[in-house]
């Protein structure tokens, strides 16, 4: 499938998606609550079929924040990007792909501890690095450390 | 020399280990704390009992080694007494394996022999 | 009697030994003397054996591995092993909190017991052996398989999961490759005809016993070289100590010298089983002797009995340090199922085998 | 299980574990295969035979990794270093490019203001610090430095006993710029 | 002594082991608390975090010439495919065109470092199951690598060799000499290896059947490299996504369908040979040319979200790279393929013995300090 085709199959499953031109690869923007079913309609549809979830990322872009989803296919290997964003920077929350790619477990194990981003319906959502006492998510843009942190 | 002489050795292994560890006690440094009175755990405080009631499939092992011990026990006089006794004992040694391989194959097919 | 023994027959030397000991005292004081004598001769051989056989694994090992093992103490590191005594001497003993003590200080007292038992039964050379049961190789099974003991108390005393799994697994080894053991010497008593040992290092005086009992006397050599390096808790059958599962297994928590007497019991155990198989299997200080080559035989006489002893316990001692630098080590449920699917059927075939062939003379 | 399979696979079994002592074998009996090398002994220009005692056969045919001597090789990273010409005279024109470009706030350079000849005022470096304990050895210090000042020796004998030995100042005493470096 | 318990509380309790931090078989600093019936593994659970170093974080620092020095400490065994996988991206971003003596040199680097990655995990692993012999074995071999890599880069481990926009510097005249005598070397040395370990009945008996994972499975967890093509999973990023000079090559991609640890044992072995072909047809016809692009001075990257897959030696790496049009990133994330790998262990091994569990996370080849970041 090209992307052409893929964007329209998108649009089709979900009109209020945006999808911006000129990225090199294709990038879906989703609102946080339809994520969760735009992506199982991708991966359990046959003629995109994303089974594989190579990479998710959450960013602090300062005033909101964003989750990437770095899908393909391993049939037909077409790659996209999925990304969701909220302006709730002090608590925020999507829905978990666990269910959909288990691969989803660490990555967002690792976006809850380093960007204090929740994830619901996860199993088992704990600090993945640091200590279950830590304050604070370290990727985030306002968070300080005078010890540990030189700024220059 | 008689068996008596066991004795010696029994006293000498005892010299040996008493000795040294009494010896490395005199000499080898000591300085107590609680951190490494603890049991190595990979640098972790263990968790839970280590007594603790725990399954490990052997115990059937020890069960068959023991027939199967004693009737090792069993074989060594025949072995020893085979030369003089000759095709008796030869036959007779024969059924006695023949039972005694026969149990090992029960144990076998009851699926005894496989650690679970 | 005046002093005078050959190297090729220490029966004169320790006879005059006995003889001038019980002329110059009393019966009672003349045995106690002899007792201490023969005391200090086996603790001080005990001692540098032990730590020969442990700079000799490290070197064999090196030059397996492509390194050239210890070299910096001593020429050729031969004082490595001195060294090494030193410091384990000089290192801390670290007491477990929550560690059965009693057990966990007897444990090293009863693993070198049991090896120096043993050791007593050996005929080095001819004349040369502490005693001579007539039963010797039923004691030297018997008294050998008392090291379990040692090591699972080891295990269990120090409150330590790893040792405690460590000290099972132990267990369910030394206790199942007891029967292989036992049944691969029993070839070979059915052959001889006796359990004395030095009777049956006389029985090969023409041919070894491996070679004299055709194809299941091999067999039964092959099966005891395997059953002993399991029993003796060495590659690739250590699972015990199994490093990369449980860090040192039975002895995690043993430091400094109590350590030492693990490790030198573990060598001295080898060497246990190294010369039994070398006095059942390949005629122990007999020399090797064809029969009817009376040249040949002639030419074989000059070589000691005490070197052919030694030669070939530590060559059957290197066979299994080659074992342990090639293979990796077998899984706990595999390690059983060698000794009951494999070893133990073909070792009961193998003692019929044998006594048909004693019985038919087949052998040589 | 058949008889036939059950004593095949105990053979097949024997055969491959002969094949791996084969290997190791070898090796036990090719002492000319060692591949140790002697570290402080290879350091020395005139390498003694009997270091090599018991590879005395080593003579670096057989494989790639024996050598006898150590050889350090041309642009291995071992420490940074300031090279200086006879007249003592070294490239450092002070600029901060190295410093900017370090990652790990290993270099710090001191700068002076000098008065030159005609009366211009130039920036100079009093001390160039080079904090070795810090350094990753990324070399991007010596890419980006337009002048060439900087370079990498193949020292590697670092240790010391305190830490703030590792902090060197790499124009040496009363060292100028070289005539010509802007 | 400890407190007496009744049986029944004596019974109920789990036999929680922790493996690491400082245990022989995690090969670094990772925990694994493993509860056990009897020696049977019912669950593993993987705490990691010892080494963080938060070089997510330290990347928002710097510039994307410093960020490389750091990517090499991740993954230390891939230190060049790490490089890489930033290098690329930036090179993408700004859309620059490379130098193909830069793309065949980086293709002969990466290769020469999957080779070397994957000796020393073989070394590894024999060692995880007792054979002590194949670690020195392994690393006598590997030693001709490092001596490439140092004559070439300065450094043995951590290279830092790759810059955006090409190398750091050229390599050295010796270069092909060195490598066509090492691939000669090592052809002849690396059946050795299968005589030593491969074909060994203990081994066989070690690995076969053992920590099976189906490909769904694979592809659903992510477990990428040789361990899932170990599986069956066709994710060799050389072959789907290539990068470099991997579209010109001729290589076979390795895959196994057994997905047991064997499985994944075999496809290293094999990929070493598949590297030392790759090498071979490069080696011969690198062009002449510069070491590097024309770069500017400040490397700006323009504002958008870029990313790169890269083949490890240990599974899929990708760099992604949110820039607000500044020179330092706005946010960098690797993908470690340890990380996901790692989440497959504890399917793995259930039901399986403790020594399994050792051997089936050493087919999984995890470098802790990549994991941890």
């Amino acid at each position: 499938m090209t992307d052409e085709q893929i964007k329209e199959k998108i649009l089709k499953i979900l009109p209020e998606v945006e999808i911006p031109e000129g990225k090199p690869t294709l990038t879906v923007i989703v609102p946080p609550d339809k994520l969760f079913t735009l992506a199982k309609e991708l991966k359990e549809s046959p003629d995109t079929s994303f089974d594989y979830l190579i990479c998710l990322t959450g960013v602090d872009y300062g005033k909101s924040m964003s989750v990437f989803y770095h899908i393909t296919s391993t049939k037909f290997n077409h790659t996209i990007i999925l990304k969701t964003s909220t302006q709730n920077r002090e608590t925020p929350a999507f829905d978990s792909v666990y269910s959909i790619w288990k691969t989803a477990e660490y990555h967002e194990r690792e976006a809850y501890d380093l960007l204090g981003i929740t994830f619901n319906n996860h199993p088992d959502l704990r600090r993945m690095f640091l200590d279950e006492d830590w304050v604070g998510h370290p990727l985030r843009k306002d968070y300080s450390d005078p010890i540990n942190i030189v700024e220059r | 020399m008689d068996h008596q002489a066991l004795i010696v050795f029994f006293i000498a292994a005892v010299f040996l280990v008493g000795f040294a560890i009494t010896f490395a006690h005199f000499i080898a440094p000591s300085s107590k704390n609680a951190q490494k009175a603890e049991a190595y755990e990979c640098g972790i405080p263990t968790t839970g009992l280590t007594w603790l009631q725990f399954n490990v499939g052997y115990y059937l092992f020890a069960i068959l080694f023991l027939i199967f011990d004693v009737e090792t026990v069993f074989i060594f006089p025949w072995a020893v007494v085979f030369k003089q006794v000759g095709m008796v004992g030869f036959i007779e040694i024969i059924i006695f394996f023949f039972i005694l391989i026969l149990g090992l194959l029960y144990a076998w097919k009851k699926h005894a022999l496989i650690w679970e | 009697m005046a002093f005078s023994f050959s190297i090729y027959d220490f029966t004169s030397f320790t006879q005059w030994i006995d003889k001038s000991l019980y002329a110059a005292m009393p019966p009672f004081w003349a045995l106690i003397v002899e007792m201490v004598i023969i005391g200090i001769v086996f603790l001080g051989f005990y001692a540098l054996l032990g730590l020969f056989l442990v700079y000799a694994e490290r070197k064999i090992c090196a030059f397996m591995q492509c390194r050239v093992g210890p070299n910096r103490v001593g020429p050729f590191g031969f004082i490595q092993t001195i060294a090494d005594l030193i410091k384990l001497l000089l290192k801390e003993l670290i007491f477990i909190k929550n560690a059965d003590k009693i057990l966990f200080n007897v444990a090293p007292f009863i693993v070198i017991i049991v090896s120096f038992l043993a050791i007593a039964a050996i005929p080095f050379a001819k004349g040369l052996h502490a005693m001579d049961f007539n039963i010797g190789v039923f004691y030297i099974m018997a008294v050998s398989s008392m090291g379990v003991i040692g090591v699972l108390l080891a295990g269990w005393s120090s409150n330590n999961k790893y040792s405690l799994i460590g000290a099972m697994r132990s267990g369910a080894q030394i206790v199942s490759y007891e029967l292989s053991v036992g049944l691969s010497l029993i070839t070979i008593v059915v052959l001889a005809g006796s359990m004395q040992l030095s009777t049956i290092v006389e029985g090969q005086r023409d041919l070894w016993f491996i070679f004299k009992g055709h194809i299941p006397a091999i067999i039964a050599f092959i099966v005891f070289l395997i059953a002993s390096t399991a029993e003796t808790n060495r590659g690739p059958f250590d699972l015990a100590e199994a490093e990369s599962e449980l860090t040192a297994g039975f002895h995690t928590e043993y430091s400094g010298i109590r350590f030492a007497f693990f490790f030198l019991a573990e060598y001295m155990n080898m060497f246990l089983v190294a010369s039994i198989a070398a006095t059942v299997f390949w005629g122990g200080w007999m020399p090797l002797h064809i029969n009817g080559f009376t040249g040949f035989n002639h030419v074989m006489d000059f070589i000691p009995p005490i070197f052919w002893f030694f030669g070939k316990s530590f060559f059957i001692m290197w066979i299994m340090m080659w074992f342990k630098w090639t293979f990796p080590r077998l899984r706990i449920d595999q390690l059983l199922t060698l000794e009951w699917k494999y070893l133990l059927p073909i070792n009961l075939v193998n003692v019929l085998l044998m006594a048909l062939i004693v019985l038919m003379g087949w052998h040589f | 299980m058949n008889v036939v399979e059950y004593i095949s696979g105990i053979l097949k079994g024997v055969k491959s574990l002969l094949i791996g002592m084969k290997v190791t074998g070898s090796y036990f009996f090719r002492p000319w295969k060692i591949v140790t090398q002697q570290y402080p002994e290879n350091r020395k220009k005139d390498v003694k035979w009997f270091y090599f005692l018991p590879l005395w056969k080593a003579h670096g045919k057989d494989t790639p990794a024996e050598r006898k001597q150590i050889v350090m090789l041309e642009r291995f990273k071992g420490e940074l270093i300031m090279p200086h010409n006879e007249k003592n005279e070294h490239k450092c024109t002070g600029c901060g490019i190295c410093e900017m470009n370090c990652p790990n706030g290993t270099i710090e350079i001191i700068s002076i203001q000098l008065t030159t000849e005609d009366g211009k005022k130039k920036r100079a470096i009093d001390k160039h610090i080079y904090r070795m304990g810090m350094c990753t050895f990324c070399g991007l210090c010596v890419k980006t430095c337009p002048s060439d000042a900087l370079a990498f020796t193949n020292t590697f004998e670092h240790a010391v006993f305190n830490r703030t030995k590792l902090n060197k100042v790499l124009n040496k005493e009363g060292s100028t710029l070289m005539k010509g470096v802007e | 002594m400890a407190e007496i318990l009744e049986v029944k509380d004596i019974a109920q309790q789990e036999y929680l082991i922790n493996m690491g931090p400082q245990h022989p078989s995690t090969h670094g600093v990772m925990r694994l608390v493993v509860s056990l019936n009897g020696e049977i593994v019912k669950n593993v659970q993987p705490h990691c975090g010892y080494i963080h170093r938060g070089i997510e974080k330290m990347c928002e620092k710097l510039t994307y010439p410093q960020i490389i020095h750091l990517t090499d400490r991740m993954d230390y065994l891939s230190a060049h495919m790490n490089n890489a996988s930033v290098c690329l991206t930036v090179e993408k971003a700004l859309g620059i065109e490379i130098p193909e003596r830069v793309k065949y040199i980086r293709t002969i680097m990466d290769e020469l470092q999957r080779i070397a990655s994957h000796q020393l995990w073989w070394c590894a692993f024999g060692m995880d199951l007792g054979g002590l012999t194949c670690f020195f074995y392994g690393l006598r071999d590997r030693e001709p690598i490092l001596d490439i890599f140092e004559e070439s880069t300065g450094s043995r481990l951590i290279q830092s060799y790759y810059t955006p926009g090409g190398l750091m510097n050229d390599i050295h005249p010796d270069f092909q000499k060195k490598v066509k005598e090492f691939i000669k070397y090592f052809r002849k040395i690396l059946p050795e290896y299968d005589q030593l370990l491969t074909g060994n009945v203990i081994f066989q008996e070690r690995t076969k059947g053992i920590g099976i994972l189906s490909k769904e499975e694979a592809i659903n967890r992510g477990l990428t490299g040789p361990s899932g093509r170990g599986s069956g999973f066709a994710c060799d990023v050389r072959k789907r996504a290539p990068y470099h000079l991997y579209d010109k090559v001729d290589f076979k991609e390795c895959l196994y369908e057994e997905g047991d640890t064997f499985a994944r044992y075999k496809v290293r072995i094999d990929e070493m040979w598949e590297s030392m072909k790759i090498i071979e047809q490069l080696i011969d016809n690198i062009p002449e040319g510069d070491y590097t692009a024309k770069m500017k001075a400040v490397i700006k990257l323009p504002e958008g979200e870029f990313f790169q897959r890269v083949e490890t030696a240990r599974g899929e790496l990708i760099c992604f790279i949110v820039s607000d049009g500044n020179k330092n990133p706005l946010r960098v994330k690797f993908r470690s393929p340890n990380l996901i790998n790692l989440a497959s262990l504890n399917v793995m091994s259930k039901d399986f013995k403790i020594a399994d569990l050792v051997a089936i996370s050493g087919s999984l080849d995890l470098v802790i300090p990549c994991m941890d970041r």
